[in-house]
């Protein structure tokens, strides 16, 4: 397969992962398609890896797994904080602080 | 070698100082103020003493000149300059600070605080008048700013903040774009002095390099940015000044603060947007200043006989001084803006005159406040048989300030019209014409307060019912009549100014033509 | 000699400053030793001088000295110095001379009064003012005393300062008085302008081109006007009557008024260079003169005819100045100072002797109470009436003289009618006079008894009056009505002399004695030798018909008021018109305060309130309202934000693509 | 693909500050664990808690800065680790920059955390630690790897921070609004540094660079679309408009020290890499880019400015008025892609940062001892009459505000005159123009402020001080907290002129300022620690304005090597 193919279809899977923020409410489906947005980069970033003989692509892959894994227990312990004092983790309740 | 820089810092410093004080001895607070203000009073005599026995101009390096290495890289200096118009106008500033605090003594919240703004403002405002590189000329641009601002805002009367808001914004528009003119003209200067063949010439903010005083580095600005740069700095001065259309802050800031400040904006810091004029926009920009000119002098004749008109009919004495301050200040301007010797020794010969003028009445107006808390014109009324010695200074200083032969602003003014009617005829004509409105409102404000039938309803009726209204105490009377007395002195010995202010004027004149020949 | 002119101007100014600063904790008699010593010295010190100077070769007379150097500013440099030369001379007789009788009689016509030492510091100030008016050595110290004369005029006409209608006259007199300071200062503008200098010696001598020359001279002719009350500009001086009569008697009618007269006088070679406005001088001169006098024909108030008899009397003299004969306009000044101070003063008896009571209707038949006030009086009438031998006659004739013969040398019309004027204006003045006298002191006493529909005074005014502690005290029963004490009784008889002998001074040419002619010889040749010289003839027939005007008038008045003052109503409109004095105070009402006073108004509120004050509020509402409308944006859901970040990335890639 | 790994004691050497913070986090952890804790529960803090953790945390930054002091004065070099962290001047100022507003957001935080008994003390101090080295490593980023590890280094920690008052709905909410849309954004940043590595082949800044200048001034689309998305990464954590609109939530909710320190360390963080990116790496290609950062700059310079004019809320207020001075940063941007001047441009930026730390740090740090519990405290109505309450407060905040405004001698101006002036030196007068149009609306709304607290309420009495002697107070803690976290939220939005709120009615509310007054006594022995920053902060204010001048000279040195 070409590059150009593993380039489209990792910007197909960002696609999905930006349109996921934007319509759903949850936040963990959000947290969920920021995950899918970084993955999506790291197919880039392998394939380019690939495709371009160069070391600073997996570098890249390893790097963003591990702060997408720090940035799970973060989201989860908030959203965990959150609920706890509100039963509620609806992001769209979260406006008190607007204008 | 550190005169100048003293003469500037001590309020200051003293200001600082005055804020250790404990905040409930009040009488402690005043006095040291007083103090301060009248220690500096002395400073400033010595600096005049010393100004007269070895006359210096503006670039001369004397020990009257301070030039510090702040950042040359940018042009910042910390350089201090003065000659004899400066020297008239520290004076004038010194005077009347010391004369406001000594006014203040009525003033019951806040007194530290309010005696340290009051000292921080002197400073600015003396820097002002000393600053010989742009930069250092702004920093003290506003510093004056902001204690003027809290004196208004906290001290002053019931619109106090609006008044304040108005003040500032108005000032922050001109000074904001003074900012623009100050930082682009040192580019621009150094452009033109590349140009010229001086290819080692930096940016500068220094007066004197910018005037081409200096040996290197002469660039002459071509006449468009030249009148750009001149709009800029037009901006922050014609607002301070204030030049009609610009005036609309003035007649709330000056009704709503406390009476000394009201004396001290009025009596000194419109002082400073002269100035600037006359200290950057004319020699900075000789050729420009020339198109500007015939603007400028439109716009102080129409100030001259608008204002004179609005003071007919206000009904609120420190409106009507404020009104009245305008109109006298178009007459300042068009003197200055006539470029003939007269017209700018009558200029700044009548800045002091109206400095101490306008404090008087603006105090005076003070004074009546406080005893009958109320401003309404028609409140007033046959004072004159109860305060006979108010009556007579505010008579005094009315009569002064509609410009009576023999007293101090006559000499001025008619200084300043002799030189605008020698320029322009019309505009001449004109801006004489003042006198007949001025000796009407000026009139009418003063019979209105002092003669006549006590008015029957009021405030002050009812003052006067209460237990009447007392004359002047000895502290106002020490207060007035040191201004009384320049008021006299002045009119009859005017040589003793324009000895100081004329061969500075000449020298202002000689870079204007020598520029203009060019 | 100079040392003793510096002395004349700074006596009365010490006697101010001694009286304005101490004067309230000081007793009478010390008041009036510093009030009447001020002037008395000054008056022995000019005496003194004029003395020396008589002693002095005529060519040697002017002393010109620098006292110190008063400013500089560029190529304008001036000293303030004394002048003193037989015009300034003449002055400061005239000036400290009835000023020291006028001190003298308001001792006892001010007796009463609180503010007694307010009213002799007012009276040294204005005789300091008025000394340095006429004794400085340039126009701008001139104008200096020009300005404190006015304000002497505005402090004493407002004397009594809580009258609504005193206050108002001395409002008025001083802006009025402040448009010929305007004058006076673009007159000195264009001199400068065009000299290079101030100073008498310098500007006096030099030629001006023609335009200039006019321009300078009318714009010193305004301020004549104003000063001296002439048309247009005389509406002041009727209203100054508000003042005590004293000051009526020094100021607007003996001295201050005559400044104008004065500063023609002074400035002559000025006016002789500009033919058009000596021709304007003249025709004001004696429009005023007739204007005046036919106001006067009909007043009521015994200080307003006189007012109106002032403004008249000064037209005579710009008319004399108009046609070059400057010394005759100063010969009618001086010897109008005796008389018209005399009718002042005798008029502040009467008014004295009657409590206050100025209304012609109120009086009569007072010549049995008051026989040396009447006594002189009459002979004060006699005078400006123009009667032989006394001292208005010689000077009067001498201005027709000279009006008929500069007629008669130009060919010119207009002089023959100005003539005509001026002969008209003499018999009006003789009728005016004396149905005043008439009114005052024949017929039966009308003051008690006769209730009059009062449409000068209100009672408003009165009840303010009343809080003055001064006029108008109510009516005095004749019996009571006792001559006024020595001190106001010797100024009178003094100047009454003075009005008996005081023409005696001028010309004595009609008689055959061709050469007295002690002041037009005291003063420079240069002030009348450019008048015309009628023959003998021509001045036989002015004297005549003048003299024949004066007896008409006399007789007029004898014959309508010779029994007692009668005050009948008349419908007829031109009567009413004069009555109403031409509605000038309405007229200049309507046209110009009652305006300028509107748009006053109208640009606080409109231009200045809604226009600026609401431009910068609307400015600042403007961005308030863009901010909160930008605050929308901030809605507070997390996805409107993100949805925010995308619209950027989209915006910024689609930048990139286009633009790629 | 070869890889080469070699590391030598002259790298560490070069990131000694950063070693020394992760060191300290890790020390500060264990002391917090050594240290007794009070109640049943280890994680209620004890009383010691509150003055040993931040000392030692302050130590550390000390020693951070004593490193970095010492890096500037010992030979090294510019560049270790294989090219990809920079150690050069440049970025030691920056580190200098980031330890200072994390030193003083410490300082701030004993008072503060006592004040609302917040117990998770280790944790607080080791995450602002770890923060900071984020920061600090994303200044000094000379890769896009760096780059990205920095930044969400920094962004972990500081999405905890700002969610650490877990009683209080706004943080929670700040928190998560700030993980949320932060995360999205560096999903945008990592796309497009995929891109340009993608269009390069590289991913250290040297190469990248050499690539660009082989493009002949103009870049391939793939590096333009990855530019792009790279400046939205950057852009939102410089909270330019309209990537700002995180910002006033997130600083709202956030515990006002953090909100203090983070307002001051992103911005150095991202601007530092900003203008290493563009100044340095693509100013060959400045054509491409200059419009879009043109326009973000302008934009954010008059919409910050613009917003902020109608809060009622001291708090959003500056939340808004740093989008605008993020805004007058951008400017600096822009200037540093202009050839022969990028050290012109990258001088200003980091001469306004130091401006910006301490006037900034101050202003927060002021509202950090007003702000109650219930995070309130700080909108208009409370700060009515505040000069008559709390005079040197109220004074010092109106310092930092007026400094904010730009008014000379202080800080402010200084950095905005230098900034301008850059502008024109650079060839852009027409930012000029708009920056300083742009401040007058700035005098607008930090004046209002200073208007409500010194001009209003003159005629109000002193209630700060009579419910401490009337003892009327309640007594037991639980109801305090409760007392005061009952109190309806202040609404007072949209407000007219200044404070629109009668002062009588605010009086009458007596728990107000009784709850206020508890507070302060409680934390009043740790509130030095609070003042010593605030007076660090105004000393800083004042001394960075007037001695500018001086200083520059090195600061251009500094930035021409950032960028070398």
């Amino acid at each position: 397969m070409p590059l150009s193919a593993y380039l489209i279809m990792s910007a197909l899977l960002f696609t999905i992962g930006v349109i996921g923020v934007l319509i759903r409410r949850n936040p963990l489906i959000i947290f969920m398609s920021i995950e899918l947005m970084l993955n999506a980069v790291n197919l880039s970033f392998v394939a380019l890896s690939h495709f371009l003989d160069s070391a600073d692509g997996q570098m890249f892959v390893f790097l963003v797994l591990t702060v997408a894994a720090a940035e799970v227990v973060v989201g989860l312990a908030l959203i965990v904080s959150i609920y706890r004092r509100r039963h509620n983790i609806d992001v769209d309740e979260m406006n008190i602080m607007r204008g | 070698m550190f005169f100048l820089s003293a003469v500037i810092l001590f309020p200051l410093l003293g200001g600082l100082a005055l804020l250790f004080f404990p905040r409930e001895q009040v009488r402690a607070i005043r006095m040291t103020a007083l103090g301060l203000a009248l220690i500096e009073l002395l400073l400033v005599l010595g600096l005049d003493l010393a100004y007269l026995q070895n006359s210096v101009s503006l670039f001369s390096s004397s020990f009257l000149h301070e030039s510090w290495r702040w950042f040359p890289d940018l042009g910042i200096n910390y350089s201090l300059g003065m000659d004899g118009i400066s020297l008239v106008l520290v004076s004038l500033t010194a005077l009347l600070t010391a004369i406001c605090i000594g006014a203040s003594f009525r003033i019951e919240s806040k007194v530290k605080n309010y005696m340290a703004f009051m000292l921080l403002f002197e400073s600015g405002m003396l820097g002002v008048f000393l600053a010989s590189n742009l930069f250092l000329f702004y920093i003290f641009w506003e510093v004056m700013l902001i204690p003027a601002y809290f004196l208004l805002g906290t001290w002053g009367g019931e619109r106090r903040i609006y008044a304040a808001f108005k003040f500032v914004i108005y000032t922050s528009v001109g000074s904001f774009l003074m900012l623009v003119g100050i930082i682009a003209i040192g580019y621009y200067h150094q452009l033109a002095a590349v140009a010229a063949g001086g290819t080692s010439c930096g940016y500068t903010l220094e007066l004197s390099q910018l005037l081409n005083t200096s040996a290197t580095c002469h660039g002459v600005l071509d006449g468009t940015t030249q009148l750009w740069l001149l709009l800029a700095f037009a901006a922050a001065f014609a607002v301070k000044v204030p030049l009609i259309p610009f005036h609309s802050w003035l007649p709330d800031a000056y009704s709503e603060a406390p009476a000394p400040v009201t004396a001290l904006l009025a009596g000194a810091m419109s002082k400073t947007g002269v100035y600037g004029f006359l200290r950057l926009c004319i020699p900075l920009f000789p050729q420009a200043i020339h198109t500007l000119a015939p603007y400028i002098n439109v716009l102080a004749v129409v100030g001259i006989l608008y204002c004179a008109v609005l003071a007919l009919m206000q009904t609120d004495l420190k409106r009507l001084l404020g009104y009245s301050s305008i109109s006298h200040l178009g007459v300042i301007m068009l003197g200055l803006f006539s470029f003939t010797a007269q017209g700018m020794t009558g200029s700044v010969l009548q800045m002091v005159n109206h400095g101490i003028t306008t404090a008087v009445l603006f105090l005076i107006a003070g004074f009546l406040e406080y005893r009958t808390g109320t401003r309404r014109l028609q409140d007033y009324g046959g004072l004159a048989a109860r305060i006979p010695w108010l009556a007579v200074m505010m008579f005094i200083a009315a009569l002064s300030s509609l410009g009576l032969p023999g007293l101090n602003s006559f000499t001025g003014e008619f200084l300043s019209l002799l030189g605008a009617f020698r320029a322009n005829v019309t505009l001449g004509v004109l801006g004489t014409l003042v006198v007949v409105p001025a000796a009407w409102y000026m009139l009418r404000f003063f019979i209105g307060l002092m003669w006549g039938v006590p008015a029957t309803e009021g405030a002050v009726s009812a003052n006067l019912r209460k237990g009447g209204i007392r004359d002047l105490s000895l502290g106002e009377l020490g207060v007035i009549i040191p201004l009384i007395i320049l008021i006299f002195y002045i009119g009859v010995q005017p040589a003793v100014l324009t000895g100081i202010i004329d061969p500075s004027v000449a020298n202002t004149m000689q870079v204007l033509s020598s520029a203009f020949v060019k | 000699m100079t040392n003793l002119s510096l002395w004349v101007l700074l006596l009365p100014l010490l006697g101010f400053i001694i009286l304005g600063l101490a004067g309230r904790f000081m007793p009478r008699t010390a008041i009036l030793a510093v009030g009447w010593g001020a002037c008395g010295l000054a008056f022995l010190c000019a005496a003194i001088s004029f003395f020396s100077m008589l002693a002095t070769p005529a060519a040697q007379r002017t002393s010109d000295q620098v006292v110190y150097h008063w400013i500089s500013a560029g190529t304008f440099s001036l000293d303030f110095g004394l002048l003193l030369d037989p015009l300034s001379m003449t002055m400061l007789l005239v000036v400290t001379g009835v000023g020291l009788l006028i001190h003298i009689y308001s001792a006892g016509y001010m007796a009463d009064d609180p503010s007694f030492w307010r009213f002799f510091a007012y009276l040294n100030f204005f005789i300091f003012a008025m000394v340095m008016l006429v004794i400085a050595n340039n126009f701008l110290f001139l104008l200096v005393g020009w300005g404190l004369v006015g304000l002497a005029s505005y402090l004493l006409i407002g004397f009594w300062y809580q009258r609504r209608s005193a206050v108002a006259a001395a409002q008025k007199a001083f802006v009025i008085n402040v448009i010929g300071d305007f004058g006076l200062m673009l007159a000195i503008f264009l001199i400068f302008q065009g000299a290079g200098r101030l100073d008498y010696a310098g500007v006096l001598t030099h030629t001006f081109p023609a335009a200039t020359a006019t321009a300078i001279a009318l714009l010193l002719f305004v301020a004549c006007a104003a000063k001296s009350a002439q048309l247009p500009l005389y509406m002041w001086l009727p209203d100054a009557m508000e003042g005590p009569t004293p000051v009526s008697a020094l100021i607007h009618a003996a001295t201050m008024v005559t400044a104008g007269v004065y500063l023609v006088a002074r400035a002559y070679p000025l006016f002789e260079q500009s033919p058009a406005a000596l021709a304007v001088v003249a025709g004001i001169g004696g429009a005023t003169a007739l204007f005046a006098a036919t106001i006067a024909l009909f007043q009521l108030d015994i200080k307003r005819v006189l007012a109106y008899s002032t403004i008249s009397q000064l037209g005579y003299m710009f008319m004399a100045e108009g046609v070059h004969n400057y010394s005759a306009g100063i010969f009618h000044l001086v010897t109008h100072a005796f008389f018209k101070a005399l009718l002042f003063l005798g008029a502040g008896a009467v008014i004295h002797a009657l409590a206050g009571e100025q209304d012609m209707r109120k009086m009569g038949g007072l010549w049995g109470r008051l026989r040396v006030t009447g006594l002189t009086f009459l002979i004060a009438s006699l005078a400006i009436s123009g009667i032989i031998p006394f001292a208005g006659f010689w000077s009067k004739d001498e201005i027709l003289g000279s009006v008929l013969a500069y007629g008669n040398q130009t060919g010119n019309v207009w002089y023959y009618i100005l003539w005509a004027i001026g002969i008209l204006t003499a018999g009006m003045t003789a009728f005016y006079m004396f149905r005043l006298f008439f009114g005052i002191f024949a017929g039966d006493y009308r003051g008690a008894s006769v209730a009059v529909n009062d449409n000068t005074n209100g009672d408003v005014e009165e009840q303010e009056a009343a809080a003055a502690g001064h006029h108008h005290a109510g009516p005095v029963r004749y019996n009571s009505i006792h001559d006024v004490a020595p001190v106001m009784s010797i100024p009178l008889i003094i100047l009454a002399i003075l009005s008996v002998i005081g023409g005696f001074i001028g010309s004595m040419a009609l008689f055959g004695l061709p050469n007295w002619s002690p002041l037009a010889n005291f003063l420079p040749a240069a002030m009348h030798n450019h008048a015309a010289e009628g023959s003998l003839t021509l001045e036989w027939i002015s004297t005549g018909l003048s003299l024949l005007a004066g007896v008409l008038g006399i007789g007029m008045a004898w014959r309508l008021y010779g029994k007692g003052f009668a005050f009948k109503q008349n419908s007829n409109p031109l009567y009413q018109l004069v009555f109403h004095k031409y509605y000038v105070d309405e007229i200049l009402n309507a046209v110009l305060i009652i305006p300028v006073l509107a748009l006053s108004r109208t640009l606080s509120r409109y231009l200045e309130g809604d226009v600026l004050d609401g431009g910068s509020r609307g400015i600042s509402t403007l961005f308030r309202g863009t901010s909160t409308f930008m605050r929308r944006v901030q809605t507070g859901y997390m996805r409107n934000y993100a949805l925010g970040i995308l619209l950027g990335v989209v915006v910024i890639i689609v930048y990139y693509a286009v633009r790629g | 693909m070869t890889f080469n790994y070699s590391v030598s004691p002259d790298d560490w050497l070069g990131i000694a500050p950063i070693v020394v913070l992760v060191v300290m986090a890790l020390v500060v952890m264990l002391v917090d664990l050594v240290l007794p804790h009070e109640g049943q529960r280890s994680k209620h803090s004890g009383p010691a808690n509150f003055t040993v953790l931040p000392a030692v945390t302050f130590l550390g930054i000390l020693a951070a800065m004593a490193a970095a002091i010492v890096l500037f004065f010992v030979q090294h070099r510019a560049a270790v680790f294989n090219q990809m962290v920079g150690a050069d001047n440049g970025t030691l100022y920056a580190d200098l920059l980031v330890l200072s507003a994390g030193g003083l957001g410490i300082l701030l935080s004993p008072a503060y955390l006592k004040r609302l008994r917040l117990v998770h003390q280790g944790e607080y101090y080791a995450l602002m630690l770890l923060a900071m080295t984020g920061m600090m490593l994303m200044a000094s980023a000379l890769s896009f790897l760096i780059v990205f590890v920095g930044l969400e280094m920094f962004s972990l920690a500081l999405y905890i921070l700002c969610s650490f008052i877990e009683q209080r709905q706004m943080s929670q909410e700040s928190g998560m609004k700030y993980f949320l849309l932060s995360s999205f954004a560096s999903a945008f940043l990592l796309y497009g540094i995929a891109l340009i590595y993608a269009a390069s082949g590289r991913t250290s800044f040297v190469d990248v660079q050499q690539f660009v200048l082989k493009q002949g001034g103009h870049a391939p689309i793939l590096l333009l679309v990855g530019l792009g998305l790279l400046t939205v990464g950057f852009a939102f954590k410089v909270s330019a408009v309209p990537f700002q609109t995180w910002t006033p939530d997130v600083y709202q909710g956030a515990p006002a020290p953090v909100t203090a320190f983070m307002s001051i360390g992103t911005k150095v963080a991202a601007l530092l890499a900003f203008v290493r990116v563009f100044g340095f790496v693509l100013s060959s290609v400045q054509n491409d880019w200059l419009p879009i950062i043109w326009t973000l700059a302008v934009l954010t310079v008059l919409a910050g400015n613009l917003m902020a004019i109608s809060q009622s809320n001291i708090k959003r207020m500056l939340a808004y008025s740093s989008v605008a001075h993020g805004g007058y940063l951008l400017i600096g941007i822009v200037i540093s892609g202009q050839a022969q001047q990028n050290h012109i441009g990258a001088s200003a930026i980091l001469f306004y940062l130091t401006c910006y730390l301490f006037m900034n740090i101050g202003a927060f740090g002021v509202i950090s001892m007003l702000e109650r519990s219930d995070n309130s405290g700080y909108d208009l109505a409370d700060l009515r009459g505040l000069w008559y309450r709390r005079p040197v407060l109220a004074g010092m905040l109106a310092f930092f505000l007026l400094a904010l405004a730009g008014f000379p001698p202080m800080a402010g101006f200084a950095g905005k005159y230098y900034l301008f002036y850059s502008a024109l030196v650079g060839g852009h007068p027409e930012l000029l123009v708009i920056g300083v149009i742009a401040s007058v609306l700035g005098i607008y709304y930090y004046l209002r402020f200073i208007a409500v607290m010194f001009m209003e309420g003159r005629d109000t009495p002193r209630v700060g001080t009579i419910p401490t002697t009337s003892g009327k107070i309640p007594t037991t803690p639980r109801t305090r907290v409760s007392g005061s976290l009952s109190r309806p939220l202040p609404s007072s939005r949209g407000g007219t002129a200044v404070a629109e709120k009668p002062a009588t009615a605010r009086v009458a509310d007596l728990p107000v300022p009784a709850a206020a007054v508890i507070e302060n006594e409680n934390t009043h022995e740790l509130e030095g620690w609070s003042w010593l920053a605030l007076i660090i902060a105004g000393l800083g204010t004042l001394l960075v304005g007037v001695i500018l001048p001086f200083w520059l000279p090195q600061l251009q040195q500094a930035a021409q090597s950032l960028l070398k």
